[in-house]
């Protein structure tokens, strides 16, 4: 089966502190198969960076708001996965 | 941006904008940069932050408390560079009475360590960085029951196997 | 005067005295005159103290603070006339970490309340006058157990039947 | 049975608020049998205010510090009556 441009999802993802040191980059595209959630473009993350490590349970964001690994992510969302918080 | 600043933190301007003549109680924080993190000599620190989320995050944080507490709260956290002694966070919560304005206050220092996007890079006396990594978090206020939809589960929060670092 | 002043109390000055490179936390809680009490339309209000036993109550209730949490504690209270809006206590705990800093803060409040002699006399707006007499405490932090010994069990701060009054 | 000069104890009483007002007086001196207690101050108190009604347990401070009613008052102690208290 090919994928058509209707049955993909082509979203930005945010990289912050250890983590974009680490990747070497704080911003790209990703496009992958719909239905997308969360943890399939943590999935498509992982096999892309050789080197990266993410733990298994990355705390993620979709559009500015904590989100689960199972919640969907649309063409145009903002997915930013976020290194241990250390605010206050 | 409303919650976030790179200037030095006054916890008067915040007061003021909570107080008034029905709210009897002000509750305050100010979390300080110490000169100490688990055994090592900090000479300064860089607070970092996915700004628009933090901007957004923070506003649903003091929501929450004035809505839960019938609070006023202001909020402000600084970002950039940080030396030993500078004010990190400084927080103000007004309430009819004294339980909810601490309460309140308390609420809110929680929540943005749990849920606002931040990070924070010490230098050592050593010449060496790290970028600071959090231990398992104990809240001890209760959550409002409207806010679990907005943050994930603590054991998500605080995973200490960072990525590549 | 170390805790009592007769003049506008500023927390700005309490929380330079208290905070450290050492104490990462500040709680900080200021009592501000209401407009309303029980009903009633508060004009003004005078604040008085059996001056000596109130500054010797202060300083017992700081030491004990600062004992239990390891924290330093600044405290100030307002005598005379007051207007509404106006602070009339201000409190400032720093601790190495938040959860002392808001537990010395909240146990000093509490203690001023039960054992501090001081007096509060309002005026209505109808031109009446009241001496307040506070409903029973209902105290939320634990005590030191080497503190009391100074002060008699809530029952008997609380005796609504004034003397002749 | 006499009472001489090294059997009785002479102690200072304050008034406050609304105890002052009652009372129309803010400081005396008053004069009891020894031994005495802040218990024994107050009975005599009683028995001389005509008109003053105190509440059957009066907080109580001997020389600027809390104390029960069974505490012991010696000659030269300062022993103050508080209406309830209102600060903070």
């Amino acid at each position: 089966m090919t994928i058509s441009a209707a049955s993909t999802v082509t979203v930005r993802v945010l990289l912050f502190a250890s983590y974009a040191e680490a990747a070497g980059q704080t911003s790209f595209t990703l496009t992958l198969p719909a239905p997308a959630t969360v943890a399939s473009v943590l999935r498509l993350l992982r096999s892309q960076a050789s080197d990266a490590r993410l733990p298994e349970r990355p705390l993620c964001a979709v559009n500015l708001a904590h989100a689960r690994l199972d919640a969907p992510v649309a063409s145009g969302d903002e997915i930013a996965i976020l290194p241990p918080l250390a605010g206050g | 941006m409303t919650f976030l600043t790179d200037r030095p933190l006054d916890l008067a301007p915040l007061v003021a904008r909570v107080m008034s003549p029905e709210r009897g109680g002000v509750a305050c924080f100010l979390g300080v940069v110490r000169d100490h993190h688990e055994g090592r000599t900090v000479k300064r620190l860089e607070y970092s932050a996915y700004e628009a989320m933090a901007e957004a995050e923070c506003a649903r944080v003091v929501a929450e408390a004035e809505a839960k507490w019938e609070a006023s709260v202001a909020l402000e956290h600084r970002i950039g560079r940080l030396e030993i002694g500078d004010v990190a966070v400084a927080i103000a919560a007004a309430a009819a009475h004294r339980d909810a304005a601490f309460m309140a206050c308390r609420y809110v220092i929680e929540q943005v360590k749990r849920r606002v996007p931040l990070w924070k890079r010490e230098d050592y006396a050593d010449g060496s960085q790290a970028w600071v990594t959090p231990r398992p978090a104990r809240p001890t206020v209760e959550r409002p029951a409207d806010a679990t939809s907005d943050a994930p589960p603590v054991s998500e929060h605080v995973s200490h196997t960072d990525w590549g670092v």
